[in-house]
């Protein structure tokens, strides 16, 4: 049996609770003979007050307490002065922190190219202990308030703050109840709830925006005017959808102009009321319409310039 | 007329049974891509014969044709399609590793629409009481039998979806 | 029952063997009548000597015999021209290849970085087959004539010639016995064994080169001479090592001047026997030495000037 051992009120607590810990040598150290004594290190170094008793079965109890305990760790060790040299019996690693806060801003995208639900939060504040988030889930037939079937967890990676919801558990078409819950060793937190269909949180691809090329059958734009076509998203084109362009001359510090409410593809567009002869930098974005969806990024830049 | 109740059936509702059948239609089209261009089954009319030996099931939409739409009997007959062919996508397990995830998806997209279809079913008090068992299923036996069977059961889906299309598009018209 | 069935003499030849299959039309195409004929689709289009027969039990067989098969993949549909249609009764997948020639070339580094062993070897030429490659060995206290302990077989990704044996399965300064083998449907093949301890093939990282800064306690260098100083790797302290340094006039085309038998480190060391105020180039590598080992790749470059 150990010489000497280390017990705590509690290995982990909140940050300015009060800790005791004892250190009990037994009489299995007779054989130091007398000349010892008890020594405490703390690693960062405290000076808590120190209790000593003997008990009955003739065993050494040493007590420290640190009224408020102010660092996210402390390491003890149990040592004993003896001759000259400092011998450590025991060793125990004190912790304190918070329980975790509620995980806030939690949001969802359904990414059409990993098929998969992409959900992420913000954590809240440094808890200072190991604190483990997990975002949970279930199918719900009607707003979310009776679950229908459940979902496995999804563990995020670790020290990340978003979690990908595989298609296979997915019904993009029903509602699904979803929520953060962050868990260490003091307790456990729970995001507010989401109640949302996947495909309601859809985030398209930008379409992709062309000149449109001169041809003999095609009369060349009036002054001011410039001709495009466009095209949305290949993988999503069984998704309803009206487009945004934005357009503003490439030089200059005029603004964006949008035109809105545009149709998801068109094989010809003359977009007029331009300065002539004048270099315009064109993007276009597209949602999900008439029912719910995400806009999606705006797309890379076309670079036109209207005839004089 | 036979719409009474069809004004019932939510806008979004029909909006989504629309997005659905066109996303189902494009991972058909996938499925049946594949299958041509990794194994030359490119004609499902060159099937015919192999499709009477095996037996696969067709699935009656009688009750969405515009001109005799009758909402209740539609909305069964197309749940009960949807349900004969997450059985028969599901027989076709094994197909190909490289088939696999096309036949996946497209099985967790029917599901889904038969999901929702037999929602709103409930909703307008028209679900039967006891949801459907599968029937007898054919029993592909071969990888051959598997690629064919796919070839055969995308294109009867698509064309099931073409009617379902149809009348969904007239129920859909304000 | 199936209408039309294929049997293949064999799904997989040697390229240029001869192959056989035979397509067996079952009564159970009775319903059809007597107008159709059996039709062989071969992609790529091949046009084989056809033979049929009648069985006793009425089924008909439609053999083709193709004497030299020299198309590693070819796909045979057996079918019925029927009225006006075609109909595919079944398919079969024929390969033709060659077993798997000896993996060669097989050389291996004990790499300190990963804690691994990384064999790699030249696969051969294509077998036009799927075939797995497999780094097979066993731990030896002699030399590699009778295995002691086996380890673990080591897959390599698909398509990659090398693999790495973790240190676990290693003892770095025993003999093991390491070899590829290659298999496919044809066959089965093994390169040559080598016989090595993992840290006879350790290879180090390059050792690291500075130039000594200037100090009053320094004398400055004579004209035509350089100062420097260098470390060896520091994973690689606890190895006895020897180091070569090469130096080169920046410009110009002399060739690298060679400086062998360094040791592994100095505090300081003067190369003379240089073109004064001239910039050098200079490299230096380093390998286990007394005991066996690779030499390091060169040092990044450092570049000094002489005086004057």
């Amino acid at each position: 049996e150990q010489c000497g051992h280390i017990l705590l009120s509690a290995p982990i607590v909140r940050l300015g609770d009060q800790v005791t810990a004892s250190c009990f040598i037994t009489r299995n150290c007779s054989h130091l003979g007398t000349d010892w004594r008890v020594v405490w290190k703390l690693e960062p170094e405290l000076h808590p007050r120190e209790r000593r008793q003997h008990l009955p079965n003739g065993t050494l109890q040493s007590t420290i307490t640190l009224p408020h305990l102010n660092h996210s760790r402390v390491l003890l060790s149990c040592c004993l002065h003896w001759g000259n040299s400092l011998q450590i019996l025991d060793q125990a690693e004190l912790q304190a922190g918070y329980p975790p806060t509620a995980p806030y801003n939690l949001s969802c995208i359904m990414n059409l190219t990993t098929n998969s639900l992409i959900c992420q939060w913000e954590p809240g504040p440094d808890t200072h202990l190991s604190t483990s988030f997990t975002l949970k889930s279930f199918k719900s037939q009607d707003k979310c308030q009776t679950q229908k079937d459940s979902i496995p967890d999804c563990v995020p990676e670790v020290g990340q703050s978003h979690c990908s919801i595989p298609r296979k558990h997915l019904q993009l078409y029903q509602n699904m109840s979803i929520w953060v819950q962050a868990r260490n060793a003091l307790g456990t937190s729970a995001s507010p709830k989401l109640c949302l269909a996947p495909m309601d949180v859809v985030k398209l691809e930008p379409p992709t925006l062309w000149a449109l090329e001169p041809s003999p059958a095609v009369v060349p734009p009036q002054p001011g005017c410039l001709r495009l076509r466009w095209e949305t998203w290949r993988p999503s084109l069984y998704i309803e959808q009206k487009c945004e362009l934005r357009h503003q001359p490439r030089l200059g510090e005029a603004g964006w102009d949008l035109v809105s409410a545009l149709p998801a593809r068109t094989s010809q567009y003359e977009l007029c009321g331009l300065l002539p002869s004048t270099a315009y930098t064109l993007q276009m974005r597209c949602t999900r319409w008439r029912l719910p969806g995400h806009w999606s990024e705006w797309s890379p830049s076309l670079e036109l310039t209207t005839a004089q | 007329t036979p719409l009474g109740p069809a004004r019932s059936l939510p806008q979004s509702f029909l909006l989504k049974c629309l997005e659905q059948v066109r996303k189902i239609q494009a991972d058909g089209a996938e499925l049946q891509e594949r299958l041509c261009a990794a194994h030359k089954l490119c004609h499902p009319e060159e099937l015919m014969l192999l499709r009477h030996s095996l037996g696969i099931p067709q699935a009656p939409l009688s009750s969405c044709s515009s001109q005799s739409l009758q909402l209740t009997s539609c909305l069964n007959q197309l749940h009960g399609g949807l349900f004969l062919y997450q059985g028969l996508l599901q027989a076709l397990a094994g197909i190909s590793p490289e088939l696999a995830p096309t036949l996946d998806t497209l099985q967790l997209d029917v599901t889904d629409f038969a999901t929702n279809i037999w929602l709103q079913m409930e909703d307008l008090g028209a679900a039967p009481a006891v949801q459907p068992t599968q029937g007898a299923m054919p029993t592909f036996t071969s990888a051959f039998q598997r690629r064919a069977g796919g070839v055969l059961v995308a294109s009867q889906l698509h064309r099931f979806l073409e009617l379902a299309y149809r009348g969904l598009r007239y129920l859909a018209e304000p």
